[in-house]
């Protein structure tokens, strides 16, 4: 556990270290790696909340990066500029998305609900791909970006940065807490025997949904903060195979982990990078890394560098 | 306390409840009997239930609660064991009873507080781990139990939530003899304080336990009395008793 | 909408029905069999294109190229069986989708590597290549019809396997209770190797015949995968029967949804509104049917008997 | 030297900490095309095209080496804007020729003009950055959207065409071109359908145009689209009951796959492979020696970009630093167009002739579009006054 927590911080102090160090050897290309990185990060760690805490796979997830990226693109368009306002839109809009599909979608378990999830994702994913007003396929470029009480600091550059990574810490931090709550205990305890959670007197289905609207709510500001720093949203953003790489980020990572799902995200952005630096053909590397990873390194990542806390936040 | 009307359950063709009627008077101890199949398990469910029955009522201390859902009940005061030892395998001995604990006292919709420290609750789940016997197995992870643990684990995790009524479904199934004596003398204390409905092969406890006996057969109880009755009981002897001496 | 053009969609829906329902049967039988969750059985639809696309260029003849197509989209089922899936077959779903999904952007990448980023395609055959007279104006093509008449043959002889076989007998037991064929003695590693080679060999067909009439090209097997998912959980998992139901009604209202949505549509839009709105809707239609069927009847239409999944 | 060099290839990304500037060419062109999907072979024209002037002047562009990195955009507008970040943040190049899709270039616009990098499009000409949108960073080398469309309904109007069944890829080049040709056509547009970008299949749409009582079809779909329609067209038998009249559908990418199925279909351009000009039939010839297959319009646009580069770059001396003395110079659009007349509306899109054309057999059994005559001389857009640059 100490160990685990060391990690927690010697990455989180790297990422704060690095945008001092950056401009000194000039490279503001690493400087949106790592927001990139970081902005897969938080997803994945929404993620981790309802498939390691809550057992509940979900093949969906991604459109919920989507509602929030298209909420704030849509609110943005029609002039709201600050920040925390389109903050609190986004929370909104994406909490009621995923209360009404995460109520319907938690009659189902296991497999089902996987294959429920992906049905409501490619439902929202097509939605974006009609709104013609707002680029329909092709996208919306952002001709104005959010500000912050006015002022520009988290368009681009190290505001944007600093923005990301205090957003990302928060997650970590808040994701970790809500495992160790009551909340977070009773979660576990469903996914690991749902009728004695039940017949310890919790309404499981209840505890389940928040938790998925947690999660969405997160992943919803991860879209919301995609939009700002690429500046253009499209409906590209929340198709299935982007849950997809959620869950690669997620299980890479080691499930249920404190640095799971955060080591996982910085390892597919960072090794598609370098992969397809070194080679253009990298997915031909790249797949058959993900099938010996799972054959054999069945942990994930988190339990190759600290040994799992299992059951553990 | 509990009262059953006429519950009825069907499985397609096969009627494994029928028309069943049974009383659980304050401190009382009722034990269920019958062979295997009889449907005493099904019962249990029905009365928690885990079951949805097609017909009857079940009503806890007055109060109708045949419409309501399992935890719901677990809520209004309806505790149960299972048969096959039911536990959270990943957590400690004193979360899983921690846990039990803080569906009572509510306020599991908190984010942010680590459960873990909360005193509140360790006392209260310490406080019947102690009363059943597994004080110093505490820190232990619940998967690394024995046998016999897990069945006091599975009592503890029932009685941290307070319950006005216990369920027990065969509690003695799997121990060894003195493993099962130690547990009759707990329960024995326990009926003091929780009237309990007990399903149970194991004849020692059932007569050392029961205040009355139903012997259950093809979902009918044949037989309901006061075990020394039961025990002198014609029908009961033939369709049970019997085929067991 | 004419006659001529619901006429036309029908044939469309029940065409695209077959071939989702030949890569769904093998997609279920997997699924209700092992329990294993294959996402790249879309990508053998696409080696089954990219076979048939190379082998008709090495031989010059579709008739010939077919077998050999078929055979070797069997040896690649296979061969994966053997290198990768059988390992996965106990692992918990989450390891089976993350893995699978390694496979599938290896074997799309490959096909990129290999035949190059374009679309490709190849000519019908020549013995196929005619067209029917339909209407006044219009000619339907004869190859289309074909290939509806090859797919519900495909349908009929798997049916019969499932139903009036040995081995049909301990698939269907297979995919309702795995512990009892086990318990009878049989080798379920062969068996399951079976159904997964012919599985495979089924998605493989579709791609061959889809080749001619649709575009080859990497990744065309992902989102064909996603449909198929969709045609078993509306079917029921592990069902043959429900599998071929779900495929014809999930192909016909498809195509015929996206027709009749975009017309509808432009009763309230303009045309080109009414054509993001009306595709949209009509490619939610399948997703809405599957999400209702999930939640008012989860084991699906025709549920394999006794399937606990 | 000159050499194409895809994403990175050979560099390893934290290599680049260490400054590569002891690598670097003197002159850095980036290319966003699509080379993946239906249309793959529309990017594969420009990038030849491009790389066929390169090769003509040894690599050079007024004296200094080129370096060419292509990339791939698989007709997706994430991906697109992904790469053309990679160009400019990771590469710096200096100038990025792009794109064949009019969406694709929306959405890598912004962050290519916003780094005051010049973006020069070799084809896609939509109508949002002809008017009010105009940009001083940007230039088309092509046309806009709606003028070959516009010059269709100019040509259907000749032909005495009265119902027309007008169809085109639902995307913004689509919606331009529709826009173009109901324009200046005179007659009734019968239907008005839109198919997705990189639609297959074709049969419910020929079953509703069989249906509709048109004299002639006008269409526009590029690429793969336009071969799988033809095909199906003359399939269904409906090319004995109307004319076929179309842009972009029937061209030097297609006519391989379409062969003697589009024979005397009509098209509207701004060029032809025989369009009987000196420089034109030279860079035919040269085009045909080097990559065996008759050069296309996106061929062509790409051969006068590298072209007008060069020119652009000779006026300022090979200087990059000064954007306002390079943008000058491209504005002069100091060079020989294998089009004939050729220069820049105040919107830096081309004011040039366009002309009615029609698909051939050529005597080597090679189909080709041919010219049939002008129908509209120094034709500009009509977006270029809503420009104010």
């Amino acid at each position: 556990m100490a160990r685990d927590r060391m990690i927690g911080a010697a990455i989180f102090a790297t990422l704060l270290a690095l945008p001092l160090l950056l401009p000194l050897v000039g490279a503001d290309y690493l400087m949106g790696l790592l927001i990139k990185a970081m902005l897969l990060a938080i997803a994945a760690i929404s993620l981790d909340l309802i498939i390691g805490q809550g057992g509940m796979v979900s093949l969906g997830h991604a459109a919920f990066i989507g509602v929030g990226a298209y909420t704030a693109a849509i609110a943005l368009e029609s002039g709201i500029e600050e920040i925390l306002i389109l903050l609190a839109l986004t929370l909104a809009v994406t909490a009621l998305v995923a209360l009404i599909t995460g109520a319907l979608a938690l009659r189902t378990s296991g497999v089902y609900f996987l294959m429920i999830t992906l049905a409501f994702g490619q439902m929202i994913y097509f939605t974006f791909t009609s709104l013609a007003a707002y680029g329909g396929d092709d996208g919306l470029t952002l001709w104005s970006l959010a500000t912050l009480f006015g002022s520009d600091v988290v368009q681009n550059g190290e505001g944007l940065y600093f923005f990301v990574l205090a957003t990302l810490l928060a997650t970590w931090a808040g994701v970790h807490r809500i495992g160790l709550s009551r909340f977070g205990r009773v979660l576990r305890a469903a996914r690991d025997n749902p009728q004695r959670a039940e017949v310890m007197g919790y309404p499981i289905t209840r505890y389940r949904l928040v938790a998925y609207v947690i999660a969405a709510c997160i992943a919803g500001v991860s879209g919301l903060l995609m939009m700002q720093y690429a500046e253009f949203v499209s409906p590209a953003i929340a198709t299935w195979q982007r849950s997809g790489d959620l869950i690669v980020a997620v299980v890479l990572g080691g499930l249920g982990t404190r640095n799971g799902a955060l080591l996982g995200a910085f390892f597919i952005v960072l090794m598609e990078e370098i992969l397809s630096s070194l080679l253009h053909e990298w997915r031909l590397i790249y797949g058959p890394l993900l099938v010996i990873l799972v054959l054999y390194a069945k942990g994930g990542l988190a339990d190759l560098m600290a040994p799992r806390a299992k059951g553990a936040g | 306390m509990l009262e059953i009307r006429h519950l009825s359950k069907s499985f397609g063709a096969l009627r494994v409840s029928d028309d069943i009627s049974l009383a659980l008077g304050p401190n009382e101890c009722h034990a269920i009997i019958g062979p295997n199949g009889a449907g005493k398990t099904t019962l249990i469910h029905q009365i928690s239930g885990v079951l949805r029955s097609d017909a009857g009522e079940v009503r806890l201390g007055g109060r109708d609660v045949t419409g309501l859902t399992v935890w719901q009940r677990v809520q209004a005061g309806l505790g149960r064991t299972f048969q096959i030892t039911s536990i959270l395998p990943s957590f400690s001995v004193l979360e899983n009873v921690a846990i039990a604990a803080q569906a009572k006292a509510g306020g599991s919709m908190r984010f942010f507080a680590p459960a873990a420290r909360d005193a509140a609750l360790n006392d209260a789940a310490a406080a019947v781990l102690t009363r059943v016997g597994l004080a110093d197995r505490m820190e232990a992870r619940a998967a690394d139990l024995s046998h016999g643990e897990l069945r006091l684990l599975e009592l503890a995790i029932a009685l941290a939530a307070r319950p006005k009524v216990l369920l027990l479904d065969e509690p003695m199934a799997g121990l060894g003899r003195t493993e099962s004596a130690a547990l009759i003398d707990l329960l024995a204390e326990l009926r003091a304080e929780v009237p309990m409905l007990l399903v149970e092969h194991d004849m020692d406890a059932v007569f050392r336990l029961a205040d009355r006996l139903s012997v259950l057969v093809d979902g009918r109880i044949i037989a309901s009395g006061p075990p020394a009755e039961v025990r002198d009981d014609p029908g009961a002897r033939a369709a049970y008793l019997g085929a067991e001496a | 909408m004419s006659l001529t053009l619901f006429l036309i969609l029908c044939l469309n829906g029940l065409q695209y029905g077959l071939l989702l329902f030949l890569i769904a049967a093998g997609l279920t039988l997997v699924f209700g069999v092992m329990g294993f969750i294959n996402l790249a059985h879309g990508v053998q639809y696409m080696v089954g294109a990219y076979l048939i696309f190379a082998f008709t260029g090495l031989t010059g003849s579709f008739a010939l190229a077919l077998p050999l197509s078929l055979l070797a989209a069997l040896a690649i089922g296979l061969l994966l069986e053997y290198a990768v899936f059988r390992h996965l077959y106990a692992r918990p779903h989450l390891d089976q989708v993350l893995a699978t999904f390694g496979i599938i952007i290896f074997l799309n990448e490959l096909a990129k590597v290999l035949f190059g980023p374009t679309t490709l395609s190849i000519e019908t055959p020549a013995f196929l290549s005619g067209a029917i007279q339909l209407t006044e104006q219009l000619r339907y093509p004869v190859y289309r019809l074909a290939t509806i008449g090859v797919g519900l043959a495909v349908a009929i002889g798997l049916f019969a396997t499932i139903s009036y076989t040995r081995i049909g007998m301990l698939v269907r037991a297979g995919s309702t209770t795995p512990e009892m064929v086990a318990a009878l003695g049989v080798n379920v590693t062969q068996l399951f190797r079976v159904v997964f080679g012919v599985g495979a060999m089924l998605a493989g067909f579709a791609g061959i015949i889809a080749a001619p009439i649709f575009a080859i090209e990497p990744g065309m097997g992902d989102n064909i995968l996603i449909i198929a998912f969709v045609v078993i959980i509306i079917g029921g998992v592990g069902s043959i029967g429900g599998a071929f139901v779900a495929a014809i009604l999930v192909g016909l209202i498809d195509t015929l949804g996206r027709s009749v949505a975009t017309d509808l549509m432009s009763l309230f839009f303009g045309p080109s509104m009414a054509n993001q709105v009306g595709p949209a809707l009509a490619s939610m239609l399948i997703y809405i049917l599957m999400a209702a069927i999930l939640v008012f009847r989860p084991k699906g239409l025709l549920p394999a008997k006794g399937v606990v999944a | 030297m000159t050499k194409i060099k895809h994403l990175g290839a050979g560099t390893l990304a934290f290599s680049l900490l260490a400054s590569t500037a002891a690598l670097a060419e003197d002159l850095k062109i980036g290319m966003v095309v699509t080379l993946s999907g239906p249309p793959a072979a529309l990017g594969q024209q420009i990038v030849d095209g491009f790389q066929l002037a390169l090769d003509q002047k040894e690599g050079q562009l007024a004296g200094l080496g080129v370096e060419l990195i292509v990339e791939d955009d698989e007709l997706k507008p994430d991906v697109a804007l992904l790469k053309a970040n990679t160009l400019i943040e990771r590469e710096e190049v200096d100038f990025v020729v792009g794109t064949v899709f009019s969406n694709m270039l929306q959405a890598i616009f912004k962050p290519v003009v916003e780094s005051e990098t010049f973006l020069i499009s070799p084809n896609a000409g939509p109508s949002t950055f002809a008017g009010r949108n105009c940009n001083p960073y940007f230039f088309a080398t092509s046309y806009q959207n709606n003028q070959n469309a516009e010059v269709s309904g100019l040509i259907a109007n000749e032909e005495g065409f009265e119902n027309v069944f007008v169809m085109a890829p639902n995307y913004q080049a689509g919606r331009d071109n529709v826009d173009g040709f109901r324009q200046t056509f005179e007659g009734t547009v019968s239907d008005e359908v839109f198919t997705p970008l990189g639609h297959q299949d074709f049969s419910a749409e020929l079953a509703r145009i069989s249906t509709s009582g048109s004299d002639a079809i006008f269409t526009f779909m590029p690429g793969g689209m336009g071969v799988r329609l033809v095909n199906q067209f003359d399939e269904a038998g409906l090319s004995e009951t109307m004319r076929f009249m179309s842009v972009f559908t029937t061209d030097e990418t297609t006519l391989p796959g379409q062969k003697d199925a589009a024979v005397g279909f009509l098209a509207a351009g701004s060029w032809a492979p025989d369009l009987p000009n000196e420089a034109n039939a030279a860079f035919v010839a040269a085009f045909e020696e080097a990559y065996g297959y008759i050069p296309g319009s996106y061929a062509m646009q790409a051969y006068d970009t590298a072209n007008l580069i060069e020119s652009a770059l000779a006026a300022t001396g090979g200087d990059m630093s000064d954007k306002d003395a390079v943008r000058d110079a491209l504005r002069a659009a100091d060079f020989t167009s294998v089009r004939g007349d050729f220069s820049f509306n105040n919107n830096h899109y081309p004011v040039q002739d366009f002309h009615k054309l029609e698909i051939v057999k050529r005597e080597d059994g090679q189909f080709h579009t041919s010219f049939v005559r002008t129908v509209a001389e120094d034709y500009a857009d009509s977006f270029h006054a809503e420009c104010d640059m």
